[in-house]
C-alpha cells in the first residue's frame, strides 16, 4: 500500500503563502495515493513557472524541463519505458502559451498520459504578465491598456482534437479535485484536468473568492452528459458568471500513441530491453540491402 | 582504349528518376566488381528543373568523384547545355534525337548518340519513364560493360512488381545495348567488370551513420523532416523496427530534441537528425540536455545557408554555430566523419561517449557525404568493432544496495556522476534545468554553482582523451599539408594523390574528424607541417579559426568552397594555384 | 482598375504539373482583381513548402519567411504598415504543423489578414511524409506503419478560438474558389480560407478525382446557417463520403489587433510617420521619471 | 567620522518590497547631492527565500558596489545570519527586536540596533510592509542624511495614493530617526547631503538601454517575458505608447523575432529583448534576417545558463553563442555596453548600425548591467548625439524615378545594397530566405551563390570601421592591463582606480564594447599592454578565446566568476593575485 508518507519529503515549496499550488500539489499525492501509485512507478513531467517546480515538493521521479516543453519530454519519455506511468503538470503560460503547439499536438496522438494544468491566468514566475487564458481586456505590466486576445480554450480544443477525458478542477474544492485527478489517472489513454488556480501575487482578481463564488460542479447538474461531445465543446466556453469544473467529456479512447507503435505494442518498455550488438543475422539483413 | 576511371552523368529533370536508376546502374557496376562514387546534384523541386547524377567507376577505391565526364545520358536538352563542356575527348553524349543538336552544343572531339530515348522507352518498356534505363543501356554497350550485372539488378529492384516489368526493363536495357553497338568503335573508353573482385557493398553517408548509430544501440530516433538530414529519420522509420528501435516524426524540432532527451534520461539511447536550420530550433533544448548531463546524439547534415538557403545542397559552415550553440557554457563532443566508415564508426561510438559523459554529442555530416554513394568491402563497416559502452550508469543492484538518497549529480573528480535510470525504488530524483545540487534540489547559492558547473565542465578533459585525433594521410614531412575536417577528406585525398604522383612526396592531408573538444594532439600535428593550407566549405574558414582559436597557430592558406557544390579534386588542386 | 497584367511575372512556376498550386495561384489572382486590390498595396507571407513559393510566381510583394513561421511575420508586418493588406498563406505541415501554435494565437488576436491554407494532407516539397492534416493511419516515408495520430482540425479549431471568417475552398470549383477569397478578402478581420489543395506526386489518393467525387457545397444547402457556431464546428469535422467547402462560419467581428494597439488605433500606419529625433519635451518626460 | 562612501544592505525575502523601497531611499540619496550605486540579489521566487538589496553611496561617481557594508538592515534573521560578516568594524545592524539575536551572529565589533520593526509599522504605519520604511529611517538617522529628501520621494511616489498614505509613511520614517537618536554617537559612518549638487538621475541598465533605443527610432518591440530581459519589454509596453512605440508581448521567442523581422521589412525599427534562453529560440530567425538583409536589433541580458540556469541572476557567457548562433554566415556586429552612458548609446546606435548594413545587431548586457541602479548626471544620456541614419533607404522620390525592376539585392561594391519598404508600386519584390538573385528570384546557381554570399559578406568591411573600438581607462604604460568586456568595466574600473592609489601607474584598463566585427584596433591596443589579466564572467573565457581567434595572441592571465554573482571590485584584486 502506498502512503502519503511515501511522497513526503524534506522541501519546504518556495510558493507565496496561498498559492492555489499548494492545493494542486495536495490533491495530486492524495490522488496517486488512493490510487496505490507508488513514486518510484510515476515520472511527473514539467515545464517552467511557478507551479511547475511541483516534483521538487514531493518525492518522485521528475522531468523539471524548459518553458513550454514538458510535453516533448514526457512523450518521449513515455515512448522509452511505456512501464512507467507518466504525469504532465505545467502552467497557463507553459502549455497553452509557449508550448500550445505541443500541446495539441500532443492530444492528437492519444499519449498515455495525464496533464495537469495550473491555470491561473497569468504569468506567476516572470511577475505577472498576461497570459493566454487571460480574459480580454486584462491589464498586466505587459498589457497596461489591456491585453487585446481571446483567450485560448483549452479544453474545447482537447476535445476538438480527439481528446476523451476533458476535465476542470479547483483547489477550493479538494475532495471534487482529488476525484478528478483519481478518475483522470485510471483513464486509459490521455487525459486532461485544467485547474482554476488562484495566484495570490499577481492575479488578485482571480483568487479563491472569485472562483468560490462561481464554480458550479457538471456532475450536480442532472442532464449533463460527459459523453455529449458537443455539449462538451459549448460547455467548455462557458465563463463568467457561472463556471463549470468536473468532467466535461468522457470517452472510451483507443489504443494510445505508444501502443500503436510497431516496436511498443503489447510489449517489453523499450528501456527494458537488453542493448546489446547486433547479431550476424542482424549485420546480414542489413547489408543485403546494399549488395 | 582506357579501362579506369570512367565518369557518367546522367542529365533530367526533377521527377524522372535519375536518382534510384544512377543508384541502380551504381550496383550493377559494384556486382560487376568495379569501385564506385556517385553523387546527385539535385533543385529543390519535385518535378522540373535540372537534377544530374554523377558516377565515376574504377578499378580502384574512389574517395571522390572527378570532373572529366566521359559519357553524357542527357535525357533534356538542357542537360546537353550543361554538361556538354564537361566531356573529355572522345566522350560520348546520348541525347533525345526529338530535338536536334544546335551548333551552339555540337563538338568536334564528342561523339554525338541521338537516340529516340522517349519514344524507344515507350514502344518496348510501355513507360516513357524507362529512358533513364535505356540510356544506361547504351552507357553499358559502350563501355562493354557486362550486362549481366545490369540484369540482375533489375531483377531484384523490380522482384516485386513482377515478371512484366522485369521483363519490360530487360527488353529496355539490351536495346540500349544494342543501339550502342554502332557507336563503340568510336569511343575509346571501356569499363569491363572486374571478375573475382570480393562482395562490395555500395551506401552512402545517410545509410552508414544510421547503421553505426543502430548498431550502437540507438533506439530512440525523433526528427522532423528536412533535407539533407530527414534521410536518416526515413532509415531508421523504415528499417529501426525491426532491429526495435523507435523513429517518429514529430511535429517541429523543438518537439524533437526534447522528446529524445525525455528519452534519454529514461534510458534509450536517443538520436535527432536534421539539418542546420532544424538544429538552430534544438539550441534551447541541447542546453538543457547540457545542464541536466543527458546524453543525446545530434546529427546534422549541412546544408548553405543561412535561413533556408539551398536546400538540397552542400557546405561545412556549422561548425562554429554547433560548437557554441545554447546560453552559457557546458562541455560537448562535436565529430565530423569524413568517410562512410567514419560514419558508421562516429555513428555507435557517438552513443558511447554521450553516456559516457552525460552530454551531447553532435555529428556533422553534410549534404555531400549523406548522398554521395561510395562502394566499399563489406568489412568497412566494422559491426564487429562496435563496443557498447554505457558509461557509469547504475546496475539494479547497485541501486538495491544503496543506503543513502541518490545523488543524480554527485560532485565527483571527472565530473562524471554515476546515473541511475527512474524506475527504481532507491534512486527517485527529478532532472533540473535550473541550477541545483548534487540531489538534485533547485539551488542558487553562489558554491553549489562553482561546484556544479565546475563539476559539469571537468568532464571536458577526459573527454579531450576520447576525442579522435586528427589522422594524417600521404607521406610523412611532405611540402604541402592539407589541412581540412568532415566530408572534405575524399577530395583532398584524392587531391593528395595526384600530387604526389606528380612529384613524390608533394602533400600529405591532416583530417580532423574530432573538432571539440579540440584534439589535444592537434597542436603537436600540424607543427609537423612545413606548409598548411585548410581546405573547408564555408566563407569566413571555421577550422582556421578554431585552430587559432585553440593554438594561436596560423596558417599558410586555404582553399574554400560555398557555393553549394562539393569538393572535387581538380577544385582543390585549382585552389592551391590561388592559395 | 487592376488587371490582371499588374500580377504578372515573367517566371514559371517550379510546381509539378498537375499540383493544385496553379489553381490557387490563379483563383488568388482573379479574386484579388476582382476586388481592385493592387500588388504594391498587399504584401503576402509565406513559409517553406512548395505551396509557399507562390509569392515568387506572381508579382507582388511578398515575404517567404521560415518554415511554420510565416503568421508572426505577418502580424509584425501589419503592425508596421497596417495601411497595406496582407495575406498568409502556406501548407499545412508549415502553418498547422510546426506553426501550429502561432496560428491559434494569431487567431486569438484577430489581426486584420486573410489566410490562405494549401492544404495537401502532406509534406510536399520534404517528399511526402504525411502532416499534421494526414488522416490516422496514413502510411507515407516517415509512416511506414501508418500515422497514429488524430489529424488536426484547423477550421474547428478557428471557429474556437473567435475566428468570424472561416472557409474551405477547392481549386477544382475555382469560382467558388474565386468568390471565397473575395468574401475573406473583404472580411474585416482575420478570415481563413482553407483549400483542399491536390498534390498529384506524394497524394495520389487525395487528387482531384477523390475531393470531385465528394465535395458540396455549404453554400447549396438549405438550411445551413453560417452564422451558427456549434454547427459550424460540428460540420467543420465532417469527413469522408462528403466534404463540405464554402463558408463555415461568419459573423461580425469585433476590433482587429492592430486597431486594439494604442499606438495605431484609428491613425497612421507606423511606417508612415516621420521618423526623427525625441523633442526636448519628450526628453524631459523621459528624464522625470529618473529624478 | 567618515564622510564618504557608505554601504547600506537592506535583507529580507521575496514579497518584503525591498527592491522598491531600496530604489526610492537611492533616489532620495541622489536628491541629496549623493552619488549611487545599488544592485539588487534576488532569489528566482515571488515570496520568501533571502533576498537583498546593495546600496552604496558616496559624493564621486560610483562604477560599481564594494564588499564592505556600514549599515545592514536585517528584515529577517536570516539576513544577518547572511551578512552580519561583511560589516565593517564600527558597523550597524538593525533588526527585528522580536527575535533575539543568537550568540553566534553578536559581532563585539558591531552596534546592534534591535527594533521592533514589523510591531512598530503596523501600528505607525497600519502595514507591515512599512518596516522597510522604517528601517531606511532609522539608516538615515544614523547617517545624518538630511529627511527632507527622503520626505519628498514620499511625497512624489505615494502621490496617487493619498495623503493619508503618504503622511503614514512620513510618519514611519520620522520614527526610524527617532530611534537612530539613541545609537548615533556609537556610529562612526556620515552620510550628509552635498548642498549645491547638480540635479542628477537615478537608473538602470534596463532604462538605459529602453531610453537609447526609443531615442534612436525604436517603434516596434516583440518579446516574451524573460528575466531579466522582460524589463525591457516591460519598459516599453509601459512608456512606448507615448512615444509611438508599439509593444507586444507576444506567443513566444520564435514568434518575437519573426514579428520584429516581418515589422522591419515594412520600415519599422524594431527591437527583441530576452535572455539567452529566449535567444536559443531565434537563432533561426537571426539567420532569416541574416539572408533577408533585414535590419533587427536583439537585446540579450544574459544570464547564468544553460536552460533554466539562474534566472535571475548575472553572468557574461553569450558572447561565443551570440557571436556564431544561425547556420551558415552572415554579418552581424554584436555590442556590449559597459556603462549606463553606453547602454544608452549604443541603444540608438545600434539601429543604425544594423539600417546602414542591413543585417541583425545584437546588444549584450547581462543581469547585473539591466538590474543595477546607477546616479548619473542628467547628461550622461546624451540625447543630443543621437542621430538617426537609416543608410541606403531610397525615398519615394529615388522609386518614383525608378525606370527598371527594382534589384533589392543588388550587386555593390560594399556589399549594401539600396533598400525599398513594400508599399510604392515601383519596387515590387519578395523578401527571401532561399538564397536567390538580386530581385530575389530564387536562385541555386553556383555563380550567383558566390555573387550573393560574398555581397553579404562584404558588408563585415566596412562594419568594423563602424564597430566601437576598444578603450583605455587609467594611466597610459601601466604596468598591468585589465582587459573586459560588457558590464564588468565599472568593478574593473575601480579595480584600477585601488590598484593606482597604491601605487601610481600600476594598472589601467581595456575594455570591449563592440566584439564583432572584431575592432581592427584591438591587436595593436593588445599589444601596448605590458601584461593583460582578462577579467570576465564566465568559466571559459570567452573574450580571450575571441582574441586569440581573432589575433592570434594570448592574454597573460584571467579573473573569471560564473557563480551568478556580479564582480566586485575586491573580488577582481583577489583574482589577480592568484592570475
Ligand atoms: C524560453 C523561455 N522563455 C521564457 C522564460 C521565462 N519564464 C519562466 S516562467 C514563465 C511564465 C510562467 O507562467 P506559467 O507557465 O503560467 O506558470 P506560473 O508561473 O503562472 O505557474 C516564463 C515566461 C523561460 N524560462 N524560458
Ligand atoms: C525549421 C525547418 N524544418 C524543416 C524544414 C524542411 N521543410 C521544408 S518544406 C517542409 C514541409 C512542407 O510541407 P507543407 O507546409 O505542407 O507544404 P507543401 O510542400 O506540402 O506545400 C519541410 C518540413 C525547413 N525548411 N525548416
Ligand atoms: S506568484 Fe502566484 S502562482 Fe506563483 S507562487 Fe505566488 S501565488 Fe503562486
Ligand atoms: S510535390 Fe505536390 S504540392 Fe509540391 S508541387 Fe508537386 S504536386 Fe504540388
Ligand atoms: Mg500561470
Ligand atoms: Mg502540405
Amino acid at each position: 500500500m502506498v502512503t502519503r508518507d511515501d511522497y513526503r519529503i524534506d522541501e519546504k515549496p518556495t510558493w507565496c503563502p496561498g498559492c492555489g499550488d499548494y492545493g494542486i500539489l495536495t490533491a495530486l499525492i492524495r490522488a496517486l495515493v488512493e490510487h496505490n501509485i507508488a513514486p518510484h512507478e510515476l515520472m511527473i513531467v514539467t515545464g517552467i513557472g511557478c507551479g511547475s517546480k511541483l516534483p521538487q515538493y514531493m518525492r518522485v521521479n521528475g522531468m523539471h524541463t524548459l518553458h513550454g516543453r514538458p510535453w516533448p519530454a514526457a512523450q518521449g519519455a513515455k515512448l522509452a519505458n511505456h512501464g512507467m506511468r507518466v504525469i504532465v503538470v505545467h502552467g497557463d503560460g507553459d502549455g497553452y502559451g509557449e508550448g500550445l503547439g505541443h500541446f495539441v499536438h500532443a492530444v492528437r496522438r492519444n499519449p498515455g498520459v495525464t496533464e495537469i494544468v495550473q491555470n491561473n491566468k497569468i504569468y506567476g514566475l516572470t511577475k505577472g504578465q498576461f497570459s493566454p487564458t487571460s480574459e480580454k481586456g486584462w491589464k498586466t505590466s505587459t498589457s497596461p491598456y489591456g491585453s487585446a486576445e481571446e483567450p485560448a480554450q483549452p479544453l474545447a480544443l482537447a476535445i476538438t482534437h480527439g481528446a476523451t477525458f476533458v476535465a476542470r478542477g479547483y483547489p477550493g474544492e479538494l475532495k471534487h479535485l482529488i476525484w478528478l485527478i483519481g478518475e483522470a489517472l485510471e483513464h486509459p489513454g490521455y487525459a486532461l484536468v485544467d485547474i482554476l488556480q488562484p495566484c495570490v501575487s499577481f492575479n488578485k482578481p482571480r483568487a479563491y473568492e472569485y472562483y468560490a463564488e462561481r464554480v458550479y460542479k457538471l456532475e450536480d447538474e442532472a442532464g449533463y452528459d460527459p459523453n455529449n461531445r458537443t455539449a462538451a465543446w459549448e460547455r467548455a466556453q462557458e465563463w463568467g458568471e457561472h463556471i463549470p469544473i468536473g468532467i466535461f467529456y468522457r470517452a472510451v479512447p483507443g489504443p494510445t500513441f505508444e501502443m500503436l507503435d510497431p516496436v511498443l505494442k503489447d510489449s517489453t518498455p523499450l528501456v527494458k530491453r537488453p542493448l546489446g550488438k547486433l547479431g550476424s543475422a542482424q549485420v546480414d539483413s542489413l547489408l543485403a540491402k546494399l549488395r | 582504349m582506357i579501362e579506369n576511371d570512367i565518369t557518367i552523368r546522367i542529365g533530367g529533370e526533377a521527377g524522372m528518376g535519375l536518382e534510384s536508376s544512377g543508384a541502380g546502374f551504381a550496383k550493377a557496376l559494384v556486382r560487376g566488381g568495379l569501385h564506385v562514387f556517385g553523387v546527385p546534384d539535385f533543385y529543390s523541386r519535385i518535378r522540373g528543373g535540372h537534377n544530374f547524377f554523377t558516377l565515376r567507376a574504377a578499378c580502384d577505391p574512389l574517395f571522390s568523384i572527378a570532373d572529366p565526364v566521359h559519357i553524357l545520358l542527357a535525357l533534356d536538352m538542357e542537360s546537353v547545355r550543361r554538361h556538354i563542356a564537361d566531356l573529355v575527348p572522345g566522350g560520348a553524349v546520348v541525347y533525345d534525337s526529338k530535338d536536334p543538336l544546335s551548333e551552339a552544343l555540337r563538338r568536334e572531339d564528342v561523339l554525338a548518340i541521338p537516340v529516340a530515348l522517349s519514344q524507344l522507352a515507350r514502344e518496348i518498356g510501355g513507360l516513357e519513364l524507362m529512358r533513364n534505363t535505356l540510356a544506361l543501356g547504351i552507357a553499358a554497350g559502350l563501355l562493354e560493360f557486362d550486362l549481366s550485372y545490369v540484369e540482375s539488378i533489375i531483377r531484384d529492384n523490380f522482384a516485386k512488381k513482377g515478371e512484366d516489368v522485369i521483363t519490360s526493363n530487360l527488353n529496355v536495357i539490351h536495346k540500349g545495348a544494342e543501339i550502342a553497338e554502332a557507336y563503340k568503335a568510336d569511343f575509346p573508353f571501356r569499363l569491363h567488370a572486374v571478375p573475382n573482385a570480393p562482395q562490395r557493398i555500395l551506401l552512402n553517408g545517410t545509410q552508414a551513420f544510421s547503421m553505426g548509430a543502430l548498431a550502437g544501440g540507438c533506439r530512440f530516433v525523433s526528427g522532423y523532416p528536412m533535407t539533407p538530414g530527414s534521410p536518416v529519420l526515413v532509415w531508421f522509420a523504415q528499417n529501426g523496427a525491426k532491429y526495435g528501435a523507435v523513429a517518429k516524426h514529430v511535429e517541429d524540432e523543438i518537439s524533437a530534441i526534447n522528446m529524445a532527451i525525455g528519452a534519454a534520461i529514461m534510458g534509450a539511447r536517443a538520436l535527432v537528425p536534421t539539418s542546420g536550420g532544424g538544429y538552430a530550433l534544438m539550441v534551447e533544448g541541447t542546453g538543457f540536455a547540457g545542464i541536466s548531463e543527458t546524453p543525446v546524439v545530434i546529427y546534422n547534415a549541412q546544408r548553405p545557408g543561412p535561413a533556408t538557403g539551398l536546400p538540397t545542397r552542400t557546405e561545412q559552415a556549422d561548425l562554429l554555430f554547433m560548437l557554441h550553440a545554447s546560453q552559457d557554457e557546458f562541455p560537448r563532443m562535436v565529430l565530423a566523419p569524413g568517410t562512410l566508415e567514419e560514419a558508421f564508426h562516429l555513428g555507435w561510438y557517438a552513443f558511447n561517449v554521450a553516456e559516457r559523459y552525460q552530454t551531447p554529442v553532435m555529428v556533422l555530416s553534410d549534404q555531400f557525404l549523406a548522398d554521395a554513394f561510395r562502394s566499399l568491402e563489406a568489412s568497412g563497416l566494422d559491426f564487429d568493432a562496435v563496443e557498447i559502452d554505457r558509461g557509469a550508469l547504475l546496475t539494479d543492484a547497485d541501486l538495491d544496495a544503496l543506503t543513502e538518497r541518490y545523488k543524480r549529480y554527485q560532485i565527483t573528480e571527472s565530473g562524471i556522476s554515476p546515473r541511475a535510470l527512474p524506475g527504481h525504488p532507491n534512486a527517485i530524483w527529478v532532472t533540473e534545468s535550473n541550477e541545483h545540487d548534487e540531489y538534485p534540489r533547485i539551488e542558487e547559492d553562489a558554491q553549489n554553482r562553482i561546484a556544479q558547473q565546475s563539476k559539469r565542465m571537468r568532464k571536458a578533459r577526459p573527454m579531450a582523451q576520447d576525442v579522435p585525433p586528427p589522422t594524417w594521410y600521404g607521406p610523412e614531412g611532405a611540402a604541402l599539408t592539407l589541412v581540412c575536417w568532415g566530408s572534405t577528406y575524399g577530395p583532398a585525398r584524392e587531391a593528395v594523390d595526384r600530387l604526389n604522383a606528380q612529384e613524390a612526396g608533394a602533400a600529405n592531408l591532416l583530417h580532423f574528424s574530432g573538432l571539440e573538444p579540440f584534439p589535444p594532439t592537434a597542436e603537436a600535428e600540424l607543427r609537423k607541417a612545413h606548409k598548411t593550407i585548410v581546405v573547408e566549405g564555408n566563407y569566413t574558414g571555421q577550422l582556421e579559426i578554431l585552430i587559432r582559436a585553440r593554438t594561436g597557430l596560423s596558417v599558410d592558406g586555404h582553399v574554400r568552397r560555398f557555393d553549394g557544390r562539393p569538393f572535387r579534386p581538380e577544385f582543390i588542386l585549382a585552389g592551391l594555384q590561388e592559395a
